[in-house]
């Protein structure tokens, strides 16, 4: 990886994949639409309340990149993060139980859609005040540095957040202490209402590294392939080198910006034409294509799918909600 | 006279001042194509155009401080900060520069900017969404700060804040964008420095502001049902705190309770009290009570967050302590 | 015991803290080889060196955030933010994380950082570097917030402050660097919810914070000489506050002056004064008055100055009102 | 200007100058030296108070740059602004009056060193939040282009406020946004005691405004023709493109950031080196050589210089202090 920016061309072959990864690649894209479908139905059952976003249409950028990481690498992300904790194994049932305010929550109810936690596995928040986790994961980095531990910290954000303070400041001391830090924009076109143009003088997030002299890469986000392999290679850069990468995958969120959100400010058309390039249909055509998968294997990942994501909502339902006499556990330690 | 939402009456005081002056403009994150989170600009784009709708990056400082620029040099920019918890990224643009400017450059240039920008909690929004923050704002000098009730104070206020010289802080609150009310048909403005009884009483003084005012209502006709007649004063003016009214009167029902949606301590409620101790001592029959939210960040999960909000119960409660 | 100044006994507290746990590292701008602006860090850096003395570029929201994301791994950062001023470009670090991490995560995770921060006046620093603002940090359930007025205090303090597991706004005042006081030699901790009395009294309490207490004990000294024992009680705490140290104190003396260098209108002073209206108004003899800054912008010409920090006189004004 | 960096490289021919403007150059930087001189004994005399920060070695860039304005242009500084605002025509003596905190200064005594404002000659201030006023400047620039008017708005910085997040965010909007406005960063190589390159991950300024793509220049600050030519073909450009331009002038501070600091973390080496190229001595050795200035015009120039600073002090001295009865004026309208 260059100290300049380059965009990456052409598809990955499948032949540098183990079937199981692949297989996994399938499985996890596939659960997490599912389980952001059910997500939508549970909130439109008032199960679920506040904002609420979700990753359909981004399963490619999250499931290529967090399956590159190590277990000692740590992940910061925005409110828009149930597939992010799903893929870093947080039960499925943990995450819906925190979307119905849970005390088996994730956080234990007191977080919601946008604060999913869990710090054994190093899965460090959905936050929800757009780019203030920057310089929180940048901590990280900086702690990883300071005790000498092994370990990157990985900070997801959306395009529009590139462009408010915390953003540059980040970057900056990023490079200035070289921090073991990831910054992986995943760029859905779109921050709420406004396209990337109308908010980024340069729309090219890739381009801005540059100003802190930070190695780049924008990346096929629907191709969970290229995703991922950028990913590791971006990883390997920084763990040999000590400075922090970054990463842009283009991708398109297929809903609104929040479930409340009909999304009138973008055309039918565009819509259409990027779910030709979902992320799971893409993947699923390359494999079929390999002989690698089949109807019936695609039914039957459904069908398991299907089954545990109503057990996630099962385990939700059967969790009780935090009791109103700890209401003030947790402000203090 | 019409009965309209609250988002409506903003939203015809906004239209109703930019077709007034040209010089006002509105401006903040996905106010113009999006129309707004809280679609009180909603139909601004289409009748006003590019030039006087302007969509913003997310970017609260740029946002803050173009308008402040722009304010210096004669246009009257009203900002939309899509909730009080975003002005924390541009806190300096506000207390730093907008309440400062005029004194720190010995009056040679004013600041007619208005922020809008809705606070409260209650819809489950989290921690990081559901703060009230009236205090960092109606403690600094230079602001105006303002937090209308009701759909007729909110048009009223908000056209007045558009016009007045000095950077106004005008609150709104997230509940209360679809309460209804009546609005005078004919154009009118409300002083934004005028508390206002929205209901006369003689036993009992509730003080509140925005949905402060609604509880203490709402109490007030719990309790006539009891024949306690419950004053309703309706702050609406943070900064400057119309003190005369609030003495007044508790001069003559010599009991209050003060009610805000968030956190007391160290919350308008301790001004208002602070002030009755200091103008009101020798009228006090009982000691005067604050209600407000409980003091721990907001929780999602609902039955949490039910207990943290105040509650008509909690102001009863209150009430009858001191009765 | 030795006689240092504040300086020195914040300096004396940092590098016993980061002698004791290598966890504990100091960070914010200019700390390092030029010692600080107000050289609180002096020698710092040659002794611990780079990796635990660490200079930062001017962007405060990467200070406080940077320290937040280090101390939920464990560390102990100590940010130094210049002055209280330069925190709002980073509040919503402050209020928006450090203080709800632990609560919105469900308990999962900590944030144990201080950051200290000067405020205060009096030296012709003009409207953006002459606040107090401690009110913006004490509003705010999920943080501590502690101003010490002697050096004993802030060594104390500021030991106990890195040791504890919540987030600290540490408060020091830039006119109080140089005052100088005993220090115990052996090792000692000041808890920090706890207020003082700084001189006991039965005429009237008067009770302040930072250069309030010193106000304060400056005025008690004068009543003295005229036969008025004024019991000074120094805040310490301004989060939480010692609520039974207000109350008792104010139960036994009946009268009340409330001190503070900022603005009294939604001030520190505004809650004491709410705190004895809710809790000991059965005792009071007098309404509780409050001395505090004049509302104004910090102008930079001395005479005008000089009119706005409050002045001893002025705490004996408002003491002889309610005598 | 080509929307890519430049250095400048060269010296800008004399010839290129009516002899009036590079006596006036000549005249403007020897009168801002000898001004800041007399502030900084007027400090240990305790007539100043606060912070005090001068522009001694920066006289090149301030008064090259300003020169190149027209009055519809609008200035907005640090608090680092004596300099500038003398150049932009504040009379010196209301200038010195704002630092003895008198009522005839240019902020009525209410703003002192940091804080000089004079609408009617569009001097927007002096403001004391490092990078806090760029958002600002850029909301006249934003002003100008509402109405219709001529004028561009003038934002100079220091290099130490690139690094703060309201740079990032200003320079995002204003190319977003086609605003007139022109960014001055006078790098002095030092924020207070941190020198560049521990500050900015890319310590040459100019570069960081490639992330907006705001066309840019670097100019050596201490040649005031250079800084002069380059201002003027960015106020071209800005007027002819509708669009920001950045400028990066290196200059060097020769006293300490304020005039307590004794400005210990840098070399006496470091110092004298940039000496050798003080803005006014270059200045005076290429008109020398052209055989435009002698000693005796040069003499003439500091004895005149010498008597309106004294005038200055004594207005100043004249003025009265504001009436403590006029506390609260101007704080609200
Ligand atoms: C500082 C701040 N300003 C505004 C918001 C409101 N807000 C929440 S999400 C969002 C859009 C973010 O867009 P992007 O970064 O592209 O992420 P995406 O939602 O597309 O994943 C906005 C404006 C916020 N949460 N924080
Ligand atoms: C937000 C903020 N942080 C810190 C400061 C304190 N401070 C004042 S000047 C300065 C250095 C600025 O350096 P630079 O931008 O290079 O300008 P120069 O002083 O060199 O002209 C600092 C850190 C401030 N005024 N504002
Ligand atoms: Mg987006
Ligand atoms: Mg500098």
């Amino acid at each position: 990886m260059a100290t300049t920016v380059i965009e990456t061309k052409g598809l990955i072959s499948l032949d540098r994949f183990s079937l199981e990864t692949l297989h996994q690649f399938h499985y996890q894209m596939t659960f997490i639409r599912r389980f952001e479908e059910k997500v939508n139905e549970m909130y439109t059952r008032a199960k679920i309340g506040g904002y609420c976003h979700l990753n359909v249409g981004e399963e490619g950028s999250i499931v290529g990149s967090i399956s590159a990481l190590t277990p000692d690498d740590y992940i910061y992300t925005s409110y828009r993060e149930h597939g992010h904790a799903i893929a870093r194994g947080i039960p499925p049932g943990v995450v819906m139980a925190e979307l119905f305010g849970k005390e088996g929550g994730a956080a234990h109810g007191r977080g919601g859609s946008m604060h999913m936690f869990d710090p054994g596995r190093h899965f460090m928040g959905g936050w929800a005040i757009v780019g203030a986790h920057l310089p929180i994961a940048a901590g990280a980095a900086f702690a990883i540095n300071y005790r000498g531990d092994a370990g990157v910290s990985v900070c997801y954000l959306g395009e529009g957040a590139t462009n408010i303070g915390a953003f540059h400041e980040t970057l900056n001391v990023a490079k200035l202490w070289k921090l073991p830090a990831l910054f992986i924009v995943i760029n859905n076109l779109y921050e709420m209402g406004t396209p990337v143009e109308k908010a980024s003088s340069v729309p090219e997030q890739y381009k801005k590294a540059a100003a802190y002299d930070i190695p780049s890469e924008r990346v096929d986000g629907m191709d969970v392939l290229a995703v991922h392999d950028a990913t590791q290679r971006a990883m390997d850069h920084i763990r040999r080198e000590r400075e922090p990468v970054f990463l842009e995958f283009m991708a398109y969120r297929f809903r609104g910006h929040s479930v409340i959100d009909p999304g009138r400010y973008r055309t039918e058309e565009e819509v259409k034409e990027w779910m030709l390039r979902d992320p799971i249909l893409m993947l699923r055509e390359r494999m079929v294509a390999a002989k690698l998968l089949d109807d019936a294997a695609i039914s039957a990942v459904e069908q398991r799918v299907e089954t545990e994501v109503q057990a996630a909502v099962d385990f939700a339902e059967a969790s009780p909600f935090p009791d109103v006499s700890t209401l003030f556990d947790y402000v203090y330690a | 006279m019409a009965v309209i939402a609250m988002r409506e009456a903003l939203n015809q005081a906004l239209r109703e001042e930019m077709t007034r002056d040209g010089n006002v403009f509105v401006m903040g994150e996905d106010i113009g194509v999006f129309e707004g989170s809280y679609k009180v600009t909603a139909g601004l784009l289409k009748e006003f155009g590019e030039r006087r709708v302007v969509d913003t990056p997310i970017a609260e400082e740029a946002i803050i401080g173009t308008g402040i620029g722009a304010a210096m040099l004669g246009l009257r920019p009203v900002l939309e900060i899509m909730t009080i918890n975003f002005i924390l990224v541009a806190m300096d643009q506000v207390v730093n520069h907008a309440a400062k400017i005029r004194y720190m450059f010995g009056g040679e240039v004013g600041v007619p900017v208005t922020i809008r920008t809705p606070g409260g909690g209650g819809q489950q929004l989290t921690a990081q969404h559901s703060q009230s923050l009236e205090v960092f704002f109606a403690h600094v000098p230079g602001l105006r700060v303002v937090a209308p009730s009701t759909p007729k104070d909110a048009k009223g206020m908000l056209k007045a804040a558009i016009r007045d010289d000095n950077p106004v802080i005008f609150i709104e609150n997230i509940s209360l964008y679809n309460t209804r009310g009546e609005v005078p048909d004919e154009e009118y403005l409300i002083p934004l420095d005028k508390a206002e009884i929205k209901r006369p009483g003689r036993d009992i003084t509730f003080i509140g502001h925005s949905k402060g005012t609604l509880l203490a209502l709402e109490a007030a006709d719990r309790l006539a049902q009891e024949g306690i007649e419950a004053e309703v004063l309706d702050l609406r003016s943070l900064r400057p705190l119309d003190c005369d009214a609030i003495v007044e009167s508790v001069k003559r029902t010599h009991r209050a309770v003060l009610v805000e949606e968030g956190w007391p301590t160290y919350g308008i409620t301790a001004e208002v009290s602070a002030t009755l101790m200091e103008h009101a001592f020798d009228y006090l029959d009982a000691p005067v009570k604050r209600v407000g939210g409980i003091e721990v960040p907001m929780p999602y999960s609902k039955p949490l967050e039910n207990a943290v909000i105040p509650s008509v119960e909690r102001v009863l409660e209150a009430a009858r302590s001191i009765l």
